[in-house]
């Protein structure tokens, strides 16, 4: 059994600054030929203490094993010796190299790209995947860079695996196809560890589950003798109700009124096509459809953020097009994009919780000065709200996990206090628990009647979540579906392209709109002359 | 695994540490530049060949032979690097003060030289108005521009800035060559026969009004960056530039904005160096510009602390300067050294402050006890 | 006359040529050097104490390759001070740069003027000057091609050797891909601060040797302590934005350089205030280069992505 | 250095001197001042503490604020070294009227009227002028070996900035080439700099390829001669011997000697007598000097004919700017010729400078003001363009 060990580790503590723990006295086994699930909340440690299996921390106490033998890690360099390789969160690849460069950076072997190609070739057809070498990086979806990502690992020859969160930002479909492969890799011998936040994900691809919590070790089970609220109470280290009540209440009149609009993408094409539609008070209009068919662009231009090319936004009965994103925010319209990188967008890593706080709202008041002392109350207020995990409201928040700085964000934006919400994936890259946080806000929200736009990857979630859904597909608008009178599949349908009711029945116009048919018209007419 | 046992646990790692106390951070720096001292004594002593003690005395000596000098040299070293501070914090360097506060100057001595042959009734008041409005015009316009192409292109402005000065430099040199009739090519004190047209008052003597500026420029910087909306955006937009778009911040306008503030500073400086502290031009006038770099980066972008450390550079300078005549080394060669090897250590120290080095004693033992077995 | 003005466009540019070949080494690795003028002084003073120390007693080829490794060691002494400071302690590189540079000024002037000693400096100049023996010659192609120095074709020969280098050796992707993004470089298991240490010193000392090359065969041994070596420095700084940080193009980028800054100097239809005018036409050129560039949206005459920046691994 | 009267020592040996120069002494031009005042200090038989020595001070507030540290340390009496220090040192002597200040190349002290502020220059034209005749001589010997025709007795100058001062030195100096060899010509090129090796080499390059068949500068750097000697064409020096440089085309250089009028200062602030308000050093008072003839180059008899031009300047007997040797705008004699010497705003011409035949330089003031562009000299490139 012994030499059927992949990797073990042996109490491993690791603290940041004087007042992170974020493993304590960690011990966990891999097997060769299986897929260990990593599980646990956000900052319980995860990422941590895979960074210190590859290299990127050394660890402050306790052993690493591998093969039996202690290893000492300091480097990636080292654990790429010992044949481990990890695909981080954040893609770690060079913008202006080729698949190929990026794929023998590090390797040593002689700089030689045709012999690379045939190579990566080989590894493709052997695992199933699509790959262009010669492609550049900066050129590259999402789902291809992991593809490099993986390859890199493999071409390497790496036994040890261990993925990041790999299908947060992923279709389903790409997800299935990954997991597949993984399969593959699997049955080829190698061992695996992933990380995700997806119950129904460590069900699917794993042998057994290990759980963190807070920085400590839970346990471990095999997969095939748990089920997903057995995993969660491990995780959470009590019961949890994980239930979606989707409320009713009474109709209002739409909020935000969306006519022919199109944008373009930043390379020039055209993202969203002639889209029409709109978000009642009081409503979650989902927005369901695969990565690139245009929710972010959607997104922007509703936000100010990205220039329109025709089309009308009505907000209340008033356009806002043109409108600076700060008018915008200031009339109610808020918005929070978890971009793949999730600091991107919305926040400022290095400034504090407080500061975090007051983004959107320093510059109210009439004084040229900011007023930090109302932020900070309604830091601590949050924190305690959302019970966000961090040493004070003075912390930066990059030195946060993954799902605690979303917390933050998402509560800022539903803390001010909007009419409209546009939230795309919101709950990306959060544990379950705090993502069922986030539904309750959010259903909080629209029965105070604010209106609702949710970008969501997770189809049971938008159907339990939302009142509507609307497809789309190459920018194009499939149709909008009552989520009590669909099915997945004939969402799934719709995403692809293979289904379009919009077809069947005119949509995208409210019966009782703000405007009235003449105005509408005239505004079809103004952004034809645009 | 056969390299596995190959491998030596390191010595010790390095973690970043979030924030030390202030009292073991000043520690620290007092620590770096005693060490620095010493090298310097035992560098002087070697080339000197004195008792370091009567180095060091000498150099707190000449620093302080004139007070007033060292105070206005202190103010106006200041106020370069409150040119450059917000635009730092902004992640924008900016290294082209020199030529910023060089252009303001050039066009203010051109006010001061040709407005009174042209209109010689204009009053005093008046011409140093224009004088004013001239060199911060100018000035803004030299910082203006990297920033518009840095705003719009994103072009780098290190680079942009660093060639700003060279420009600046050589229209100096051309103007200054133009407009000199004697032919020698240095102007000298402009309008010092001519009624002293465009000189600004003095209070009490030359060197109050520049620290008196200086001083309420500081409280302004301070309070700019730290407690006002527009210091908030500053940080956001070098923080974040995403972020900030998407929070309604008009980035462009912000970075624009903050180098016309510094703009603004280095015309008032170019203004004060041609009304009251020089009264001409040359090339070399207010090439404080980089030593501005090292005071601002020393006082971690700070206003307040920069009142310190551009008076200790100010003094070090002096004093070493004073150093090599005091030992007849003849040059200033060895004030460049000093001032080089002090800041080498300040500049390494921070890693002190900023970084902890771990050592990782016992696992390495239960390494070996491992492998003994 | 054209060909006189060529041939003083390359002997010039060569100066330019060694300090700009030296930063894009040090750029390419995601360091931006401000230091290099300063080590530039320092490898014109290294290159000094070794003539100073063996001039008197050494065959020529001796000599020359003497002060070539002095002039080196100096500066790549300079650069690794540069990079113990910016990579393990992690300080800035535009302060650092800048403090290194003050003091690689003073430190020439300093040394160089005790060390120095004309006759011999003089004396020995020849022996850097005229590699093939050609230098009377009359013809304009030996003169353009054939009538300089060693340093003038080593530097030519390294900025060639550079250029394949950084474009088609496994090494120079390596460090392309520091330059580019360190995390990456690091998290695949190119050592980073080796690879950093190992190019920014490098680079440094072949920057040094632009200073060797200015006091021993540009000025034949009459200007060391007085020399302008580190506003060549910034020319050339100036020169890897104007080259696109091509070792290649920088060749060429020399030669006009160089030919901007003596043409004024040896055109007769120039007034002196004209001549004056001439003197910006490199920085302006940089400028538009700089700004061309970043206005096209160039990818291949970008600045390394993480230029300038710090990397620590821990860091999120 | 000349021993002086050792009789004030002891009064001598608590007075401090102050010396403001615009660089170091890695300048060849601030190194003179600054090695002349040691000699004159050792000459005094003071001590080097004596001395505070301010290097690197520009041509700004600095130049004051140092000459005001001097005075702080006691300074009886200060000095500084170049042009653009003029206004500052004024400055300072309207405000330390107990203090002398004195300075070197400055146009201003007679107009002034400060009594403790003078200015100080040396007759180096007539150095110039002893210069020219071993120029000319050289070229003579050209001639005579066929090596050029006669009309191809072409110089070439390379100087600074179209200052007076230069001015002054290049005309006297070819009027000294000219007085051997009628038929000499001489081009001028300038580089608007006092110090730049790589555009005065490149100035030299040019003028050689040009046919100049020797060549003379007036600039700080070792350029010219370096080009010289590189292309192996005679060149004559200026303020230093450049043997070292062109050992084989270095021929003499013409200097000024501060020395005596550094003593001269100092002993007359000890013993409390004015000062000159224009001190111009001449051969006689030892400021002019011209150096080591270099006889591997020099035409024979080079030594003696420069020995007899300098016995000439001491007895008043040879005058350089005699206007019967020298015709300007296509042969016009100059009969009457008016100098800017109060150097006012405008550049006023006002005063009367020609008398008896002969332009009477440095009389009015110390700083040379003859500005006249003789034929036979042909300015490739001017200041105003
Ligand atoms: N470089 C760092 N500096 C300081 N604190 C850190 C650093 N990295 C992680 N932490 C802290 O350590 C804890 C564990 O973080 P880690 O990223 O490992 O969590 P995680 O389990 O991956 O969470 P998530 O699911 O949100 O990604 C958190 O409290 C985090 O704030
Ligand atoms: N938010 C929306 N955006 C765009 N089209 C919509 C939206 N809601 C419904 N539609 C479309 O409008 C048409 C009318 O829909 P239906 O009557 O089924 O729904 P509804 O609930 O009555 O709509 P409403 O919310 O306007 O009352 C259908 O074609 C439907 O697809
Ligand atoms: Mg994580
Ligand atoms: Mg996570």
């Amino acid at each position: 059994m012994e030499n059927n060990i992949a990797l073990e580790l042996r109490n491993i503590t690791k603290r940041f600054g004087t007042k992170v723990v974020a493993n304590k006295n960690v011990s966990l086994t891999l097997y060769k030929r299986e897929i260990l699930s990593l599980l646990g909340e956000n900052g319980s440690g995860k990422t941590t203490l895979m960074n210190m299996i590859s290299g990127i921390y050394f660890p402050d106490e306790g052993e690493i094993l591998i093969d039996g033998k202690p290893a000492i890690i300091a480097s990636p360099k080292d654990a790429y010796s010992y044949k481990i390789g990890m695909i981080h969160q954040h893609f770690k690849l060079v913008d202006t190299f080729t698949a190929a460069e990026n794929i023998i950076l590090g390797n040593n072997e002689p700089y030689n790209l045709k012999i690379v190609n045939s190579r990566v070739k080989d590894i493709a057809s052997k695992y199933g995947f699509d790959i262009d070498p010669k492609k550049k990086i900066h050129e590259m979806s999402v789902s291809e860079k992991q593809t490099v990502e993986i390859i890199k690992v493999l071409y390497r020859g790496a036994d040890i695996l261990i993925l990041d969160e790999p299908t947060a930002v992923l279709t389903p479909q790409e997800i299935e196809k990954l997991f597949t492969i993984l399969r593959r890799m699997r049955d080829d011998g190698k061992a695996i560890i992933i990380i995700t936040h997806k119950l129904n994900e460590v069900m699917a691809i794993s042998d057994r589950v290990s759980v963190l919590r807070k920085g400590e070790y839970v346990g471990t089970v095999n997969t095939s003798e748990t089920s997903e609220k057995a995993l969660t109470e491990m995780m959470v280290g009590k019961k949890v109700d994980l239930q979606i009540n989707r409320v009713l209440i009474e109709k209002k009149k739409p909020l935000l009124e969306i006519r022919d609009l199109s944008v373009k993408s930043d390379v020039g094409t055209n993202a969203i096509n002639n889209v029409s539609f709109y978000i009642r008070g009081g409503e979650i209009l989902g927005v369901a459809g695969i990565t690139g068919c245009g929710q972010k662009e959607l997104c922007e231009a509703i936000a100010g953020l990205r220039p329109i090319s025709s089309g009308a936004i009505m907000h209340d009965g008033e356009s806002i097009i043109g409108m600076s994103t700060r008018d915008i925010i200031k009339r109610g319209i808020s918005m929070s994009f978890i971009p793949e990188d999730r600091l991107g967008m919305g926040l400022a890593p290095s400034f504090s919780i407080t500061d975090n706080m007051m983004l959107k709202t320093y510059g109210e008041g009439k004084t040229p000065f900011v007023d930090r002392k109302t932020a900070r109350t309604r830091a601590k207020q949050l924190i305690e709200k959302l019970g966000i995990v961090t040493p004070s409201t003075e912390t930066p928040v990059r030195r946060l996990s993954g799902g605690n700085v979303q917390k933050i964000l998402v509560g800022r934006e539903i803390e001010s206090g909007p009419n409209v919400i546009i939230t795309a994936y919101p709950v990306r890259g959060l544990d379950i628990n705090s993502s069922y946080q986030i539904y309750d806000i959010l259903n909080e929200q629209k029965q105070k009647g604010v209106g609702i736009l949710f970008v969501g990857e997770d189809l049971d979630v938008m159907l339990a979540l939302c009142d509507k859904i609307m497809v789309l597909c190459h920018g194009e608008v499939m149709g909008v579906v009552h989520a009590s009178k669909t099915t997945k599949e004939e969402i799934g349908l719709m995403m692809t392209g293979s289904l379009d009711k919009s077809e069947i029945k005119e949509y995208g116009k409210a019966k009782d709109s703000n405007l009235s048919e003449d105005e509408w018209k005239k505004i079809d007419k103004e952004t034809e002359d645009m | 695994m056969k390299t596995a046992n190959k491998k030596h646990e390191p010595l010790f790692h390095i973690t970043k540490n979030d924030a030390i106390p202030m009292t073991k951070a000043i520690g620290i720096r007092v620590f770096a530049i005693l060490i620095a001292l010493i090298l310097v004594g035992i560098l002087s002593m070697i080339l000197i060949k004195e008792n370091p003690f009567l180095i060091y005395k000498a150099m707190f000596d000449g620093a302080f032979i004139d007070v007033w000098t060292l105070l206005q040299n202190t103010a106006l070293l200041l106020m370069f690097g409150l040119a450059v501070i917000p635009a730092f914090q902004m992640k924008f360097w900016n290294l082209g003060a020199n030529g910023q506060v060089l252009v303001g100057c050039l066009s203010a001595i051109a006010c001061m030289k040709f407005i009174p042959q042209k209109f010689p009734d204009i009053s005093n008041g008046l011409l140093i108005l224009i004088m004013a409005l001239a060199s911060i015009l100018a000035s803004c316009i030299w910082s203006v521009i990297p920033a518009i192409f840095k705003a719009y292109f994103n072009t780098n402005e290190t680079l942009f800035t660093l060639m700003m000065n060279y420009i600046a430099i050589t229209m100096v040199d051309y103007f200054v060559f133009t407009w000199d009739k004697t032919g020698s090519g240095t102007l000298g004190i402009v309008n010092l026969l001519n009624g002293k047209k465009g000189w600004i008052p003095d209070i009490s003597n030359r060197y109050v009004l520049s620290i008196i500026v200086a001083l309420i420029m500081t409280v302004f910087m301070f309070v700019y960056m730290k407690y006002t909306k527009h210091g908030f955006e500053v940080s956001l937009v070098g923080e974040s530039v995403n972020t900030a778009k998407y929070v309604g911040i008009n980035v462009k306008k912000v970075i624009i904005r903050t180098l016309l503030l510094g703009g603004i500073i280095c015309g008032i400086l170019g203004f004060l160096y041609a009304g009251s502290v020089s009264h001409t031009i040359n090339k070399e006038v207010g090439g404080l510009g980089f030593t501005a770099i090292l005071v601002a980066w020393l006082a971690n972008f700070d206003s307040g602390v920069m009142l310190l450390t551009s008076f200790f550079v100010v003094f070090l300078d002096t004093g070493s300067k004073y150093v090599s005549t005091q030992f007849q080394l003849n040059s200033n060669d060895y004030a460049n050294i000093v001032v080089g090897i002090i800041f080498f250590f300040v500049i390494g120290c921070e890693f002190f402050i900023r970084y902890r080095i771990q050592f990782n004693k016992r696992k390495s033992k239960s390494i070996e006890e491992r492998e003994e077995a | 006359m054209f060909t006189s003005i060529l041939v003083n466009a390359i002997r010039m540019g060569t100066i330019f040529l060694f300090g700009c070949v030296g930063e894009i080494f040090t750029e390419k690795a995601g360091h931006l050097n401000l230091g290099i003028p300063g080590i530039m002084c320092i490898g014109a003073t290294g290159g000094a104490v070794a003539i100073s120390l063996f001039g008197a007693t050494v065959s020529s080829p001796v000599l020359v390759f003497l002060s070539i490794l002095f002039a080196m060691l100096f500066s790549a002494l300079a650069g690794m001070l540069y990079t113990f400071l910016t990579v393990t302690l992690q300080a800035n590189q535009n302060v650092t740069g800048l403090t290194l540079t003050t003091f690689g000024v003073g430190f020439m002037k300093f040394f160089a003027k005790r060390i120095y000693d004309q006759k011999l400096f003089v004396s020995l100049s020849p022996a850097f000057q005229n590699l093939f023996g050609l230098k009377d010659s009359t013809n304009p192609f030996v003169q353009i091609f054939l009538s300089h120095g060693i340093l003038v074709y080593l530097a030519i020969i390294i900025a060639i050797i550079s250029s394949w280098f950084l474009k088609k050796s496994r090494s120079g992707l390596y460090l392309r891909s520091i330059g580019e993004s360190p995390a990456t470089a690091d998290a695949v298991g190119i050592n980073v601060t080796l690879y950093k240490y190992v190019f920014i010193t490098l680079g440094s000392a072949i920057a040094g040797l632009g200073g060797l090359y200015y006091v021993m065969d540009r000025s034949s041994g009459t200007q060391i302590a007085e020399a302008a070596i580190d506003s060549f420095g910034w020319m050339a700084v100036a020169l890897v934005i104007a080259s696109m940080w091509k070792p290649l193009l920088a060749a060429l980028g020399s030669v006009i350089f160089g030919g901007l800054s003596i043409l004024d100097a040896m055109l007769k239809t120039l007034s002196l205030s004209q001549q004056k005018i001439f003197a910006i036409f490199p920085y302006l050129l940089t400028v538009i280069v700089l700004v061309i560039s970043s206005v096209m949206k160039n990818k291949n005459a970008q600045p390394p992505a993480h230029l300038g920046l710090p990397y620590f691994r821990e860091d999120r | 250095g000349t021993k002086k009267t050792e009789s004030s020592k002891s009064d001598l040996s608590t007075l401090k001197v102050g010396l403001i120069t615009l660089h170091d002494d890695s300048s060849t031009y601030d190194k003179n001042f600054i090695d002349a005042m040691y000699r004159a200090l050792e000459n005094l038989g003071m001590s080097k503490d004596q001395l505070v020595l301010y290097t690197g001070v520009g041509e700004d507030e600095a130049c004051y604020n140092k000459a005001k540290e001097c005075v702080n340390q006691g300074c009886k009496v200060v000095f500084a070294d170049s042009f653009g220090h003029e206004d500052y040192l004024i400055q300072a002597a309207g405000e330390y009227p107990d203090v002398q200040f004195c300075h070197a190349t400055g146009t201003k002290a007679h107009t002034v009227n400060l009594d403790n502020f003078a200015n100080s220059f040396a007759s180096i034209y007539e150095g110039r002028y002893a210069a020219g005749i071993a120029a000319g001589m050289k070229i003579n010997e050209m001639i005579e070996a066929g090596k050029i025709t006669a009309e191809q007795a072409l110089m070439g100058y390379v100087g600074a900035y179209t200052y007076a001062e230069v001015m002054s030195g290049y005309t006297s100096f070819y009027l000294g080439a000219k007085s051997v060899c009628p038929t000499v010509k001489m081009n001028v090129k300038f580089t608007g700099s006092w110090y730049d090796y790589d555009k005065e080499k490149a100035a030299a390059e040019s003028l050689i390829s040009d046919g100049c068949v020797l060549i003379s500068q007036h600039a700080d750097s070792y350029g010219a001669p370096d080009a010289c000697q590189a292309a192996k064409v005679p060149n004559i020096s200026y303020n230093g011997s450049t043997k070292d440089v062109g050992p084989d085309t270095y021929i003499v250089s013409s200097k000024i000697d501060w020395t005596p009028y550094f003593e001269y200062m100092i002993n007359c602030v000890n013993e409390g007598k004015a000062i000159e308000k224009d001190w111009t050093g001449t051969v006689e008072t030892g400021s002019v000097k011209l150096l080591e003839v270099n006889d591997a180059v020099a035409a024979k008899g080079t030594q003696e004919a420069i020995d007899k031009a300098l016995a000439d300047f001491k007895a008043g007997t040879l005058k350089v700017f005699d206007t019967s040797t020298f015709t300007y705008d296509n042969g016009k004699t100059l009969e009457s010729y008016k100098a800017d010497v109060d150097s006012d705003e405008k550049f006023e011409k006002d005063t009367e400078v020609v008398k008896d035949g002969v332009f009477e330089e440095s009389k009015y003031r110390s700083a040379p003001y003859f500005d006249v562009e003789i034929d036979g000299i042909t300015l490739l490139d001017r200041n105003y363009g």
